[in-house]
C-alpha cells in the first residue's frame, strides 16, 4: 500500500506540479519545493519497503503484463531515483536565485517557463527508472528529451538555439529507432513487458535487430563515443542549472534503459563480443572525451566533454559486469561511479554558473584572479574534481575501485589501463582550471558577487560526491534488491 | 448479388467516370481557372454519385444521414476554397485562357 | 567506541576540523586563526603523547569502518606508526608557530592554514593507516592537500613548480593505486602485519609478487624521491619556507620513506622480501640516489635547492636501511626516519629565516650571516654537522647503526656508499657553515626587514632552536630509554621477532 | 472470385505501398521545397488509407486528422513564415534560400555513405521482418477477454485508457510538455491576412465550427464503442480552433490567458487526480472501481479532449498568445 | 487481413524509415528534416501496424493500434517543438540549416583564439 503510493507520488507529483507550474507561472519556485518535498517523503517510503521487502512491482489500473504495464522498484531503481532527487533539489534550491538575478524582460520569463520544464523533466526520470515496460519507456524518453530541449534553448542565443534544435533531431531520431526496435520485440513476442522479455527471448535475427535499433537509439542519446557529437554544444550552452541536470541525469536515462534491456530483458543476447564491443567504445570515450577537455577555451566547454568522458566508464561495466565472476562488483562499481558522477557534474556545473556569474565569462585562460576571489565555488570545484579524478575517498574513487577489482579477477587488464590513463587525463583537465584559482593577478577585476544559496548548494553537491564515497557499502547493497543475474 | 448491389456498382462506376474526367481535366486543361472548374464540379459529382452508392449499402438510416453530411460538407468546402484559389489568382493577375496564344 | 578508538579519531580530526573551520574563517581574523591553528596543534600532542604510552604499554589501538564492501577503513596504531606520528605531530607544533610568524603579513592565510591542517591530517592518517586501502587513502590525500601550499605564491614559477610536483605525484599515485588494486585482489583486503602478510602466496605468486613490489616502490618511491623520480622535489623549492620544512622533514618525501617501510616490513615482511631476491635492487636504487643527490647538492648555490638535493640523498638512507636485511639495519633506517626530520626541518627553518629577515637565498650571499643572526646560525649548525654525522649528533647514530647493519648482512659496499655520502655532504654544508660564522659580513643585505629587539621574529627564531635542542637530544641521550633509538629498537624486536 | 479479390487486394496493396514510397522519396528530395510539404500532406493521407486497409481505423482517423492535416499545416505556415523573413532580410549566406534550390550542404561523398549505411539499414530490417510469422495473435486475445471488464467496447479505447492508460497520462504530458516548449520558445503570430474580408469563407466557417465541435463530441462518444476517442475528437476540436484562429474569431479567447492555461493543463490534471482518486479508492494507481470503467473513462476522455483540442490548435499558432506582463 | 501480404508492408514500414534516416542526414534545410522524422515516424507505424493486422480473428490487435496513437500525438507535439525551434534559429542565424561541423563554429574561432592567447 505504501508502496502503491510511492509509485504513484514519484511520478504524478512532479507532473502534477509541473502543470500547476504552468498554471501558476509566479508560483514556480514554490510549486517546485512542494514537489521535491513530496517526492523525497516517497522515495523514502518505496526505499524502506525494498529494503524490507524486496522488489515492489505496481500494476498499473490492476491489470498485469503483458496487457497492462508494471511499474517496478529493485535496488537499482531506488538508487536511481534518489540520485535523481538529490540533485533535483539541489537545482530547485540554486534557479530559485539564477533566473532570479537579472531583473529584465527576458530572465524573468525564462524563469517562469523554468519551472514547468523542470517539473517535466523530473517527472520523466522518475518514471522513466520506475518503468518496466519497454513502450511505457518510450514515453518517457520523449517527456524526457523533449523537456531536456526546451530547456536547453531557454538560453536563447545563438549558439544555444543552435544546438538545441541539433539535440532535439539527435533525439527524435534516437527515439524513432528505438520504437522501430520495439515494433520488432512486440512483433516477435507479444510482450513489452521486461520481466516476461526477459522469459521469452530467444536470440534470432528479428530481435538482434531490434536489440541494435534500440541500443543505437539509446547510445545516441547517452552520448556514448562516436554519438558524442551533439553533447558538448548543448551542455555548454543551455543554463547552467540546466547544464547540471543535462549531464548528470539526462544521458544516464538512457543508460539505464540499456542496462535494463541487456542485462535484464535480453540478458541471453548479451554475448562477451556485445559486451567488449561496448566497453571498447566506452574506453574510446574516456581517452577522446578527456583529449578534448584538456584544449577546451570554455570552462563549461571542458565540463561538458568531461561529461563525455566520464560517461566512457559507465560502458566499461557491460564487458566486466556480464561475468559471474566478479560481476556484481563490476555491476555495483558502475553505478555508483554513475551516482558519484551526477553529483560531481552537477558541483561543476553549479559552480561554473557561478563563475559565470561572477566574472561574466568562462574563458578559462582569463579566469586567473577571479576565481580566487569565491573561494567556496573554487573549493566546490575542487572537490568535485577529486570524485571526477577518481582520488580517494570519494565517490569516484569508490565506484573506479569496484571497476578496477573487478577487471582484474576477470584479468581484462586492458580495462585497468584505460581508466588509470582516464583518470590521469581527469586530473589533467581539472587542474588546468584549478590552476586558475592560484594564479596571482595585480590588477582582478572585482567580481560580480554571488548569491549565498547559489555556491552552498554547489559545495553541498560536492560534498555528497565526496563523502558518498565514504559510506558507498550502503548502495551496494541496496544494489543487491533484484539484482538482474542469479 | 442483388438488385441493390448491381445498383451500387453501376453507381460506383458513374462516380469513377466523373472522377476520370476530372482528373483529365486538370491534367489537360490550359489553365488554372479551367482546372478549377473541372476539379470541383467533376469531383462533386463524382463523390455524389459515390456517396449514393455507398448509401445502398449502409445498415442504418444514421449511416445513410452521415454519408449525407459528409457530401454536404465536401461540396461547401470545395466551393469555397475553389472560390478562393480562383478569386486570390484573379487578384494577382493571373490571365484567364481566352484560346489565343498571347 | 572505546576510548581508543576515540584517541584514534582524534588525533585525525584534531587538525582537520581546525583545517575546515579555518577555510571559511574571514582573511582579517587573524588571532583566531592562530588560536585554532595552535589549539588542534597541541590537542593532537596532547592525543599522541597519550597514544604513545599506550603503545607502550602494549594497549590496543585499532578502528575500522567497512566504507565498501569487504573494505575497511581501518586506523590502528602500532609501533611503526607512533614512530611517525609522533614525529609529525611535534614537527607539525613548532612548524605551525614558524609559519604564523613566516607569514605574518602575506594574502590567503586562511586558504594556506586551511591546506596546511588537511596536509598533517593526511600525514597522521598514513601513519595511522592499518590497512593499505587506508594508506592509499591518506596518501593521495597528501598529495592533494600539499599541492596548493607549493603552488601558494601564485607566481608563475610556482605554479611550473606545482605543476610538476602534481604530476609526478599524481603519476606515482595512480601506479600505486593498481598496486594496491591488484594486491587486494591477490590477498585479499589484509591489514598490516609486522613481518608480512604474503606467506601463503609466497610459493605459488612469486612472479606477480615481485611486480608488485616494484610497482609500490615505483608509485611510493615518487614521495620519497628516488632517484629517477626525484625531479619535483628541488622544483617544489618555490614554495614558502614552512611549507618546505614540512614536505621534506615531515610530511611528503617522509611519507614516502614511510610508505617503503610499511610495505617491506608490515606487507611484504622484510625475509620475505629478501627471499623473493628483492632488496639487494632497492638497496642499489638507495645508493645511487645517496650519492647522486650529494654529488648534485654540492654545485647548487641557491641554498634551498641545495637542502633539496641534500634530502633526496638523505632519505634515501631510510630506505636503505629497510633494504638491508637485520635488525641492525632496520634500526638505522627507521631511526633516520625521525632524526632526519629534524635535523632538515632545522635546517629549512634556518634558511627561512634567512630568507625572511635579511633577502638571502643563495649559498653565495650568506658570508657573515653567523654574526647577524648567532642564534639561527648556531641551530642551523648543529643540524649541519649532524647531517654530515659528526658525533654525538642524531645523524651519526643512525650512520653507524647503517653501517653496522650492512656489514653485519654482509653488504661491505653499502659502507662506501655511506663514507662516500658523508664526505660529499661536509663538502656541501662545511663550506656554508665556514662563510656563515667566518667570512665578514657585507655592508648590506639583500633585502632586510627588521624584526625588533630579536634578530629576528620570536617565532621564527623559537622553532629552529627547539628542532636543533631535539637534534643534540636525539644524539647526546640516544641510549636512554626516552629516545627515538629506543622506540626504534622495540620495532625492530617486533619485525625480526624472538 | 475469392482469388480475384485477393488478386486485386494484392495489385491494389502494391500499387498503395509503392506511391507511399514514392511520395516519401519525393517529398523529403523534391528540390521545390513548397512542393514536397504538398506531397508529404498527400503522403499521409495515402498512409490513413494504408491504416484502414491494416484495420486499424482509429489510427486512420488520427493520421488524416493529425499526421497529415495538423502537421501538414503547421509546416505550410512555417515554411510561409519562414519565406516572409527571408524575403525581408538580406539572405545572409548562399545555403539560407529556402525557395528553389535543393539544399546541398552535404558533400557528395558523405551522401554516398549515408546512402550506404541507409541501405545496410534496410537490408537488416527486411532480413528482420521477413522472419515474422505471418500469423499471430500479439494481445488481441488477452485485450477481448478483458475487454468487458474495462467499461468499453471498443478494445483500442479499452487499450488507451484503461489496460495501458498510464501510457496514456504520461502521453497526455508530452502534448502538455510541447505547448510549454513552444511557448518558452517564442511568441506566436496571429495569422497574417483576415478573412474576414472573405464573406463566403466566413459563410462557410459558420456553417462548419458547429459542425467541428459537434463532431468533436461525437466522437469523444462514440470512442467507447467505435473508432474515435479523445484524440481524434481533439483533432477535430483543434481543427476548429485554427479555422477560428484564421478567421480571427479567437482573439478574444487568446486574452484569456489563465483560462487558457487551465484548460490545456486540464488533461493532466485530471488525469492524473483520477489516478489518485483512484488509488485511494481501490488501492491501484488508475485501477477504476469495478463496473465504474466507463464513467471514469468518459470523464478522463473530456477532460483530455480539451486539453487535446487546445493544444494541438495552440502548436499552429507557434507561440505563446499575448505578451506577458 | 489474412489475404494481405504482410511482408510487403514490413518492408515498406522499413523503406520508410530508411529513406526518413536518409534525408534526415543528407538534407540541412529544417524543414525537410523535419519532415524526414516524420516519414521515419510514419515507417514505425507502418511496421507496428502490419504487425498488429497478423491476427485471424475479425479484428486486429489493438494494443499496437493504442500505440501507434500515441505514436502520432508525440510526432505532432515533436514537430511543433521542433518547427518551433526551427523558426528562432532562422530569426537568430539568418539560415535555415544549423550546418557548421559538428561543435559550432563559434567555438573553433574561440579555440584558436585561446591558442594564440
Amino acid at each position: 500500500m505504501t508502496a502503491s503510493w510511492s509509485f504513484a507520488l514519484l511520478v504524478l507529483g512532479p507532473l502534477m506540479a509541473a502543470a500547476l507550474a504552468f498554471v501558476f507561472p509566479r508560483r514556480g519556485r514554490g510549486v517546485a519545493l512542494a514537489a521535491a518535498g513530496i517526492t523525497a517523503g516517497a522515495w523514502v517510503g518505496l526505499v524502506r519497503e525494498v529494503m524490507a521487502g524486496g522488489v515492489q512491482i505496481q500494476r498499473v489500473g490492476g491489470w498485469s503484463a503483458p496487457l497492462g504495464i508494471d511499474l517496478r522498484a529493485d535496488g537499482l531503481a531506488v538508487l536511481m531515483l534518489m540520485v535523481t532527487g538529490l540533485i533535483s533539489g539541489a537545482v530547485t534550491l540554486y534557479s530559485g536565485r539564477y533566473f532570479r538575478d537579472a531583473h529584465d524582460l527576458e530572465s524573468a520569463h525564462r524563469e517562469r517557463y523554468f519551472w514547468p520544464l523542470f517539473l517535466f523533466l523530473w517527472a520523466a526520470l522518475n518514471a522513466l527508472f520506475l518503468s518496466a515496460d519497454i513502450f511505457n519507456l518510450y514515453v518517457t524518453l520523449e517527456l524526457l528529451g523533449f523537456a531536456a530541449v526546451a530547456l536547453v534553448a531557454l538560453a536563447g542565443n545563438r549558439e544555444a538555439l543552435k544546438s538545441a534544435m541539433r539535440y532535439l533531431f539527435v533525439s527524435l531520431a534516437a527515439s524513432l529507432f528505438y520504437l522501430l526496435g520495439v515494433a520488432l520485440v512486440y512483433g516477435q513476442c507479444a510482450t513489452v513487458d521486461l520481466t516476461l522479455l526477459a522469459a521469452k527471448a530467444q536470440p534470432g535475427p528479428t530481435l538482434w535487430v531490434a536489440l541494435a535499433l534500440m541500443t543505437g537509439g539509446l547510445l545516441a542519446k547517452a552520448a556514448l563515443f562516436p554519438l558524442h557529437f551533439w553533447l558538448p554544444p548543448a551542455h555548454a550552452n543551455a543554463p547552467a542549472p540546466v547544464s547540471a541536470l543535462l549531464s548528470a541525469l539526462v544521458v544516464k536515462g538512457a543508460f539505464y534503459i540499456l542496462l535494463r534491456l541487456w542485462f535484464e530483458a535480453f540478458h541471453s543476447l548479451n554475448t562477451p563480443a556485445v559486451a567488449q564491443v561496448f566497453g571498447g567504445l566506452g574506453a574510446a570515450a574516456i581517452l577522446w572525451g578527456s583529449a578534448n577537455a584538456l584544449f577546451q577555451p570554455r570552462l563549461k566547454l571542458l565540463v561538458a566533454y568531461s561529461t563525455v568522458a566520464q560517461l566512457g566508464y559507465l560502458f566499461l561495466l557491460f564487458p566486466l559486469a556480464a561475468a559471474r565472476d566478479g560481476g556484481f562488483l563490476a555491476w555495483s562499481g558502475g553505478l555508483i561511479f554513475l551516482a558519484a558522477h551526477a553529483c560531481a557534474k552537477t558541483a561543476m556545473f553549479l559552480t561554473a554558473g557561478n563563475i559565470l556569474h561572477a566574472a561574466g565569462h568562462d574563458r578559462i585562460k582569463d579566469l586567473g584572479g577571479i576565481t580566487h576571489v569565491p573561494p567556496i565555488s573554487t573549493f566546490a570545484f575542487g572537490l568535485a574534481g577529486l570524485s571526477l579524478i577518481g582520488l580517494p575517498p570519494s565517490s569516484g574513487f569508490a565506484g573506479k575501485w569496484l571497476l578496477l577489482s573487478a577487471s582484474l579477477v576477470q584479468g581484462q587488464w586492458w580495462w585497468v589501463v584505460v581508466m588509470l590513463v582516464g583518470s590521469l587525463l581527469a586530473a589533467a583537465y581539472v587542474m588546468r582550471v584549478l590552476t586558475r584559482a592560484f594564479t596571482r593577478v595585480p590588477d582582478a577585476t572585482a567580481p560580480h558577487p554571488i548569491p549565498p544559496v547559489m555556491e552552498w548548494t554547489a559545495l553541498a553537491m560536492a560534498v555528497l560526491a565526496v563523502g558518498f564515497g565514504l559510506v558507498a557499502r550502503w548502495p551496494a547493497e541496496l544494489l543487491r534488491v533484484g539484482v538482474p543475474w542469479p | 448479388m442483388t438488385i441493390l448491389d448491381l445498383i451500387t456498382g453501376l453507381l460506383l462506376l458513374a462516380a469513377l467516370f466523373f472522377f476520370v474526367a476530372g482528373t483529365v481535366g486538370l491534367l489537360r486543361f490550359p489553365d488554372l481557372y479551367s482546372r478549377l472548374h473541372a476539379l470541383t464540379k467533376a469531383d462533386n459529382v463524382g463523390l455524389g454519385f459515390a456517396v449514393l452508392a455507398l448509401m445502398l449499402q449502409a445498415q442504418s438510416w444514421s449511416e445513410v444521414f452521415k454519408l449525407g453530411l459528409i457530401w454536404v460538407l465536401v461540396l461547401a468546402a470545395s466551393a469555397t476554397v475553389c472560390f478562393l484559389i480562383g478569386n486570390e489568382a484573379l487578384r494577382r493577375g493571373v490571365k484567364p485562357w481566352t484560346g489565343k496564344s498571347p | 567506541m572505546s576510548i581508543h578508538a576515540l584517541t584514534l579519531l582524534g588525533i585525525l580530526f584534531s587538525s582537520f576540523l581546525t583545517g575546515l573551520v579555518i577555510f571559511f574563517l574571514k582573511e582579517e581574523s587573524h588571532r583566531l586563526r592562530t588560536w585554532l591553528n595552535m589549539l588542534g596543534a597541541g590537542l593532537k600532542l596532547v592525543l599522541v603523547a597519550a597514544l604513545l604510552w599506550g603503545v607502550h604499554e602494549g594497549k590496543d589501538y585499532s578502528w575500522s569502518f567497512e566504507f565498501l564492501p569487504g573494505l575497511q577503513l581501518a586506523l590502528g596504531a602500532d609501533a611503526n606508526s607512533v614512530l611517525f606520528v609522533t614525529l609529525s605531530t611535534v614537527l607539525w607544533f613548532w612548524t605551525t608557530l614558524y609559519a604564523v610568524g613566516y607569514l605574518e603579513d602575506s594574502p590567503h592565510r586562511s586558504r594556506f592554514f586551511g591546506f596546511f591542517s588537511l596536509c598533517v591530517t593526511a600525514t597522521t592518517g598514513i601513519a595511522l593507516s592499518a590497512n593499505l586501502i587506508t594508506f592509499l587513502i591518506f596518501y593521495e590525500l597528501l598529495t592533494v592537500s600539499t599541492y596548493p601550499l607549493v603552488v601558494h605564491r601564485g607566481t608563475p614559477d610556482a605554479l611550473r613548480g606545482g605543476r610538476i610536483y602534481l604530476t609526478y605525484t599524481l603519476i606515482g599515485g595512480t601506479v600505486l593505486l593498481l598496486a594496491v588494486a591488484w594486491f587486494s585482489r591477490l590477498a585479499g583486503p589484509v591489514a598490516f602485519k609486522e613481518r608480512g602478510v604474503i606467506e601463503a602466496l609466497m610459493a605459488t605468486h612469486r612472479g606477480e609478487l615481485q611486480l608488485l613490489f616494484f610497482l609500490f616502490v615505483l608509485g611510493i618511491g615518487v614521495k620519497a624521491a628516488i632517484v629517477p623520480l626525484h625531479g619535483w622535489l628541488p622544483k617544489a623549492m618555490v614554495a614558502p619556507a614552512p611549507v618546505s620544512s614540512l614536505l621534506h622533514a615531515v610530511a611528503v618525501v617522509k611519507a614516502g620513506a614511510f610508505g617503503i617501510v610499511r610495505i617491506v616490513y608490515d606487507l611484504y615482511g622484510v625475509e620475505n622480501a629478501a627471499k623473493l631476491g628483492l632488496l639487494p635492487p632497492l638497496a642499489v636504487a638507495a645508493s645511487v640516489t645517496i650519492i647522486y643527490g650529494s654529488v648534485r647538492a654540492v654545485f647548487q648555490d641557491e641554498l634551498k635547492k641545495r637542502l633539496a638535493y641534500s634530502t633526496v640523498s638523505q632519505v634515501s638512507y631510510i630506505v636503505l636501511g629497510t633494504a638491508i636485511l637485520g635488525p641492525l639495519a632496520t634500526i638505522g633506517g627507521l631511526v633516520h626516519l625521525v632524526h632526519q626530520g629534524i635535523m632538515k626541518i632545522t635546517l629549512f627553518f634556518g634558511a627561512g629565516n634567512y630568507a625572511e629577515t635579511l633577502g638571502i637565498h643563495r649559498v653565495s650571499e650568506m658570508n657573515g650571516v653567523g654574526r647577524r643572526m648567532p642564534l639561527t646560525t648556531a641551530a642551523f649548525t648543529v643540524a649541519a654537522l649532524g647531517m654530515i654525522g659528526v658525533p654525538p649528533l642524531a645523524g651519526y647514530v643512525s650512520k653507524w647503526y647503517l653501517k653496522k647493519g650492512a656489514i653485519t648482512a654482509g653488504d661491505e659496499w653499502v659502507a662506501l656508499v655511506l663514507a662516500g655520502s658523508s664526505l660529499l655532504n661536509a663538502a656541501y654544508f662545511l663550506p656554508i657553515l665556514y662563510r656563515a660564522w667566518f667570512l665578514a659580513p657585507p655592508k648590506t643585505w639583500p633585502r632586510e626587514h627588521p624584526f625588533g629587539k630579536w634578530e629576528t621574529h620570536w617565532m621564527l627564531l623559537a622553532a629552529p632552536l627547539v628542532t636543533a635542542a631535539l637534534v643534540v637530544w636525539a644524539g647526546v641521550f640516544a641510549e636512554s630509554s626516552f629516545s627515538p633509538l629506543a622506540w626504534v629498537k622495540l620495532i625492530a624486536a617486533r619485525e625480526y621477532g624472538p | 472470385m475469392d482469388r480475384e479479390i485477393a488478386m486485386m487486394s494484392h495489385v491494389f496493396d502494391w500499387i498503395l505501398v509503392l506511391l507511399v514510397l514514392a511520395l516519401a522519396w519525393r517529398s523529403l528530395n523534391d528540390c521545390d521545397l513548397f512542393r514536397g510539404v504538398i506531397q508529404f500532406i498527400a503522403l499521409g493521407l495515402l498512409l490513413a488509407v494504408a491504416w484502414l486497409r491494416l484495420r486499424a481505423p482509429d489510427v486512420a482517423l488520427a493520421e488524416a486528422a493529425v499526421g497529415s492535416g495538423l502537421t501538414g499545416a503547421l509546416i505550410l505556415s512555417a515554411l510561409v513564415r519562414m519565406r516572409q523573413r527571408e524575403r525581408r532580410g538580406v539572405p545572409a549566406s548562399a545555403s539560407s534560400d529556402t525557395s528553389r534550390t535543393l539544399q546541398s550542404g552535404t558533400s557528395n561523398r558523405s551522401r554516398v555513405l549515408i546512402g550506404a549505411l541507409s541501405l545496410a539499414l534496410l537490408t537488416a530490417l527486411g532480413w528482420a521482418v521477413f522472419r515474422f510469422s505471418a500469423q499471430s495473435s500479439g494481445l488481441a486475445v488477452e485485450s477481448l477477454a478483458k475487454l468487458p471488464e474495462s467499461g468499453v467496447t471498443n478494445p483500442v479505447t479499452a487499450v488507451l485508457l484503461n489496460f495501458r492508460a498510464y501510457d496514456t497520462l504520461l502521453e497526455i504530458g508530452v502534448l502538455l510538455l510541447a505547448i510549454v516548449g513552444v511557448w518558452a520558445l517564442r511568441r506566436g503570430e496571429r495569422p497574417g491576412d483576415d478573412l474576414r474580408e472573405r464573406p463566403l469563407l466566413m459563410s462557410l466557417l459558420r456553417l462548419l465550427l458547429p459542425v467541428l465541435v459537434l463532431a468533436a463530441g461525437y466522437l469523444l462518444w462514440i470512442g467507447a464503442s467505435a473508432p474515435g476517442g479523445a484524440f481524434q475528437g481533439g483533432a477535430l476540436l483543434a481543427g476548429a480552433l485554427v479555422l477560428g484562429l484564421l478567421a480571427g474569431l479567437a482573439g478574444r479567447f487568446l486574452r484569456r490567458e489563465r483560462l487558457l492555461r487551465t484548460g490545456l493543463t486540464l488533461g493532466v490534471l485530471v488525469f492524473a487526480a483520477a489516478g489518485l482518486l483512484a488509488l485511494w479508492r481501490t488501492g491501484g494507481l488508475l485501477q477504476y472501481p469495478a463496473g465504474q470503467g466507463g464513467a471514469w473513462i468518459l470523464v478522463i476522455e473530456a477532460a483530455a479532449l480539451i486539453s487535446i483540442g487546445l493544444t494541438l490548435g495552440l502548436l499552429y499558432l507557434g507561440g505563446r498568445p499575448e505578451e506577458e506582463k | 487481413m489474412p489475404d494481405t501480404d504482410h511482408r510487403l508492408y514490413l518492408v515498406a514500414g522499413a523503406a520508410l524509415f530508411a529513406i526518413g534516416f536518409y534525408s534526415l542526414v543528407v538534407q540541412t534545410h529544417l524543414l525537410r528534416r523535419i519532415m524526414a522524422l516524420n516519414v521515419m515516424g510514419s515507417g514505425v507505424f507502418l511496421v507496428f501496424l502490419t504487425l498488429a493486422d497478423r491476427t485471424t480473428g475479425s479484428v486486429a490487435d489493438p494494443v499496437p493500434h493504442a500505440m501507434v496513437l500515441t505514436g502520432i500525438v508525440v510526432a505532432v507535439c515533436a514537430t511543433g517543438l521542433a518547427l518551433a525551434l526551427a523558426d528562432r534559429v532562422q530569426a537568430a542565424t539568418n539560415k535555415v540549416d544549423v550546418d557548421d561541423g559538428p561543435d559550432g563554429s563559434q567555438d573553433a574561432t574561440d579555440a584558436k583564439e585561446a591558442r594564440r592567447g
